[in-house]
């Protein structure tokens, strides 16, 4: 039974990943999951500086699922090499980490900061986070803007390059093709969609930041429409994610067209999930016969 | 560190101690490490609802591997806890937190404030410091605030402690809160434990900064992972925090107790 | 205490109306609700012929909701007029017809046809139907043809239109803003969201046209968010739906800046709730003292 | 016609009657006027599924006001349901959908067939033509197709008609599916009541049209809202529709049962 699964030249051990923003870089959930089990470790988004985030209160429960504005909080670069990184280096799984920006400029130099570190394997760039007010989310809604951050990314990246996109458009098969043209080697989708909470009583917002992205399982029939269209649309490899909250939910992702999953929110409500996810897929596999995961993927009818 | 787990936890008892008040035992394995201060998150069947609810241990058994949570009925999540009979089962994630700094009550005189829902919390605590399970204070005081004269928990604050209570009705105790209960009695005292709604904190930090007092201050914030993973439950320090990076500590993992001196509050 | 609401010089009862293709035009659900007590019926989308709609299956359960994919099924106006709107006559509430065509022209006629008839008090035009291969969802995904199919409308239409948007879209805003520019009366939002679901045992689509439109709880927070985004943008009333399930939910559109809602799937759920609705916003401005429901639109802070 | 009702039924009884198949008796006024054929539909208390489950009626005790569900466990909603146990109580929407014309078989030899899960819908059906509650018929055979020797419902069957039974593994009556059996036993009569899945009721209007037999069928479909709203659950029909004015029926609400010449299979 085969459950590796490779993209862009890097070879995972199965196609379980987690979402990043929701595992930190794995410390909080190493007492929950043996990460070595994991397909890869996708980290929290770190930025050239560290960065604040946006005020409390940053994440609102709604039905089936959650709505978080951190803000993108992160130490910055270089205490996520010094600490995180080295972390991970005890672990033998793959490590992606996610990179986000307030300019080309600085994603251009977290890029270029983390190209040289061995213990990475990838990077996924989000162009795609609701919650802050500059950059981000813009390159990740014109797929000219896309287009030219992907480039220019590819051009200083020794690693290979995953583009996160956003479903807050109204073509995702227009995005991937902006970003395959642009020569990411891998797109991962869904980020969160843009949603709001109102709390009638106090007639405030939920979140401060007023506006905050959708995550859970509320949000999966989206994201798997998204990850079919946009395999449809492309040929480069595609990590798939939004809701998934079990093995089936996985596979159901890989037989829309994902190469790998990611787990996200709800690790929050299950915090062995990750691992439940990898033991589910191979005990489908050894129930429906399916000798190598790549098999099915893409194979919906 | 305690390891965290989250597990199935069987309902031993469950009774009414005031108007929306619930006084739940668990039995569950967490009880073995938890220590006063800290939480557990608790998840509902429900499954439009997926966050685990943090409520703060009370009480907490050895012998019979139990936890205490005295909760107050909000929302969904604890208007289902409420439905809880003995021998149900109910999935909670556990030990959450840091807890009390015991040690800085070490010998000391200490002050133990609650307000509200703010109460339950220092239970332990003060069973602790009085019957110097881990840590011995000189004299554990405690000043109690509630909204009338539904005083709960007050008859076993009196077993730890000397108990001052404050009510906002003034129907017990001292009208008004906390603060006007300590002033009001002239309490004094070496360090400070608290627990209870946000302009309470800020007002105990004020009052200790100007006496001298040490304030350890348990603070409240939404949560979604109670682990310290989402960066969801921040509130603000004074100096750059050392896991951030920046002037955000985790409520959930960092706290929910800060001492007061570190909080840009 | 007043819960009348005015749109477009149409007053009604209160902001209470029915979510279109959910209902259909009353008959159903006449067993369960009092058609007189809500503020309005919004009948399924009418063509100017009858369409035969979708293969099966066409509805599937998702978490927190559902996906379909009628595809429009309609009996023609000419049926309508004689059969549902004469069945409506019997009531006293206002009606608003949903309206669906293929292409511009076959939208007039349908506006054309229902412009003199007397229990029509408003036409909602549906531009934004994800389950119809032809025309629809098109004019509602590019500001342009919005703006071009409005006017149009507009030109013909003796009664006041309300354009129906699409969430599928990258800015809710500008679509809105289209509409208004184009002389819509009122927006109403928002449509399904497109989704899929895969069976992953027999490896097929739930849903014979694969993909469909996904409502219910699960896309609450985006249809408020979207709905607080038009308010922002526009002038116009909005009528506000996605997953209402409650009394709470629909203050939620409110004060979003919704001057009236619609429940759609949770009918399904509990035919009896729009009447549940009405009751329960009585008693929320009972409760909150709120005298007039036009003052807690769009409070939120 | 009757009035529909979304109504609290309480449960009187559970039992498994075979492998994966659960025999409910509830209590709801719902039974006060339903018919052979029709359904109900039976909500989940998890919220994350929202939609009714049709289930159809498999019995109807009008002095207990109780109906009788007879259900295979294949997904969420039926695991959940399987669960309850009596005093439990369940929401249920109902009655639904139009039932087998009784009349048609008034005063004639009737042939009853059922294939796995579509068994259930006809022991009322029996019950009634063969007591002649609503009408009589002249004869009532029954034709039930299972996987396995377990033939649930086959001895009640029994009471009320000449019973035949197929088994796909041969181990009781003929070896094959229902029409296998109508053949063997040589079976003849006016009018047959169907209900089981779709390749099975495509080959008994096939037969029924060779032999110059009027059949009734019980459809099935994935449904939203089961009262006629949402047109989620047509099927092709071979004239226009009276309520469409396409060639599609509500099965929900048209059906579940259809006379076969209307429909385009
Ligand atoms: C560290 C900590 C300890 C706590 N200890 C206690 C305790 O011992 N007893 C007690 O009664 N309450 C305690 N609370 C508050 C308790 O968490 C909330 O009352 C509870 O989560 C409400 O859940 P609900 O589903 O009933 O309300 P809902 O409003 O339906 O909850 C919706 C969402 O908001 C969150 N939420 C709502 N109110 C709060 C709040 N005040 N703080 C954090 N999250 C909230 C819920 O967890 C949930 O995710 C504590 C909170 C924190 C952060
Ligand atoms: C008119 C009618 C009468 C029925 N009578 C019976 C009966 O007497 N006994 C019995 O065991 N089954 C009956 N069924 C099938 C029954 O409705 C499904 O087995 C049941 O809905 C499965 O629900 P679930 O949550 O367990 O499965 P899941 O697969 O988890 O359900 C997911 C969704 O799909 C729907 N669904 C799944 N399977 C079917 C199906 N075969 N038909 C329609 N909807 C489906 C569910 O209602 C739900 O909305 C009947 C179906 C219809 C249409
Ligand atoms: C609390 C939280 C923080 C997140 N932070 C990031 C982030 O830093 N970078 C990023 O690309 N995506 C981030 N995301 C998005 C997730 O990685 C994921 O794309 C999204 O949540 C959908 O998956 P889910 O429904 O399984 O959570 C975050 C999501 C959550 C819930
Ligand atoms: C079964 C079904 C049929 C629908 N048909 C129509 C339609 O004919 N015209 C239309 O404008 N919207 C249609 N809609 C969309 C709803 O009116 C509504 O915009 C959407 O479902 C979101 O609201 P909800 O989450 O409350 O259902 C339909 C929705 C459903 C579930
Ligand atoms: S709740 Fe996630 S970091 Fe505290
Ligand atoms: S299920 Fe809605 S029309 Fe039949």
């Amino acid at each position: 039974m085969n459950t590796k699964v490779k993209i862009a030249g890097v070879e995972f051990n199965n196609p379980v990943m987690t979402a990043s923003g929701t595992f930190g870089s794995g410390m909080e959930y190493a007492e929950f999951v043996d990460l070595n089990k994991l397909g890869a470790v996708v980290t929290k988004g770190v930025a050239n500086v560290p960065w604040e985030g946006n005020p409390t209160p940053r994440v609102a429960e709604v039905y089936g699922g959650m709505l978080n504005a951190i803000g993108l909080q992160n130490p910055g670069v270089d205490v996520f090499i010094n600490r995180d990184l080295e972390f991970l280096k005890k672990y033998d799984t793959k490590v992606i980490v996610n990179v986000c920006g307030k300019s080309v400029e600085d994603y251009l130099e977290v890029v270029e900061r983390l190209s040289d570190e061995e213990r990475v394997d990838m990077l996924e760039i989000n162009v795609s986070c609701p919650n802050v007010k500059e950059g981000a989310i813009a390159f990740g809604q014109k797929k000219e803007a896309l287009f030219d951050i992907t480039s220019r990314i590819k051009k200083v990246s020794k690693k290979p390059i995953i583009m996160k996109l956003s479903p807050n458009v109204t073509s995702i098969a227009e995005m991937a093709k902006a970003a395959e043209a642009a020569g990411a080697d891998a797109i991962s989708l869904i980020n969160t969609i843009t949603g709001m909470k109102i709390d009638i009583y106090k007639r405030k917002f939920a979140l401060a930041n007023k506006t905050g992205g959708l995550s859970g399982p509320a949000i999966k029939p989206v994201a798997v429409r998204m990850v079919y269209e946009a395999s449809k649309a492309v040929n480069i490899p595609i990590i798939g994610m939004g809701g998934i909250a079990s093995a089936e939910d996985a596979i159901e992702f890989i037989m829309a067209g994902a190469t790998a999953v990611a787990v996200g929110a709800m690790n929050f409500h299950d915090p062995y999930l990750t691992g439940k996810v990898v033991d589910g897929i191979e005990e489908y596999m050894r129930n429906y016969n399916v000798d190598d995961i790549n098999s099915i993927r893409g194979i919906v009818e | 560190m305690t390891k965290k787990m989250k597990k199935e936890a069987k309902v031993l008892s469950q009774k009414l101690l005031a108007d929306g008040i619930f006084d739940l035992w668990l039995e569950t394995e967490i009880a073995r490490d938890t220590c006063p201060g800290q939480f557990v998150g608790v998840y509902t069947v429900n499954k439009a609802a997926l966050l685990p609810r943090p409520i703060s241990v009370c009480e907490v058994n050895k012998e019979k591997t139990a936890i205490r949570l005295v909760y107050r009925v909000v929302g969904t999540g604890t208007a289902e806890f409420a439905l809880y009979q003995p021998g149900d089962y109910m999935m909670i994630l556990g030990p959450l937190g840091s807890g009390f700094p015991l040690e800085k009550a070490e010998g000391k005189k200490v002050v133990l404030m609650g307000g509200g829902i703010g109460v339950p919390p220092l239970l332990e605590t003060a069973k602790r410091l009085s019957e110097g399970t881990d840590k011995k204070a000189l004299d554990v005081i405690t000043v109690m605030g509630y909204r009338n004269s539904e005083t709960f928990l007050s008859e076993e604050f009196e077993k730890y402690s000397r108990l001052y209570i404050a009510s906002d009705d003034g129907s017990v105790g001292t009208k008004g809160n906390v603060i006007d209960a300590l002033k009001e009695k002239k309490i004094d005292c070496d360090v400070i434990f608290a627990c209870g709604p946000m302009p309470m904190l800020k007002g105990i930090k004020a009052y200790a900064q100007e006496n001298g007092i040490k304030a350890y201050l348990s603070l409240e914030e939404r949560m979604a992972c109670g682990v310290g993973a989402c960066l969801g439950c921040i509130c603000k320090t004074k100096k750059v925090d050392d896991h951030s990076h920046v002037k955000n500590a985790r409520i959930c993992t960092d706290g929910p107790v800060f001492d007061a001196d570190d909080l840009d509050m």
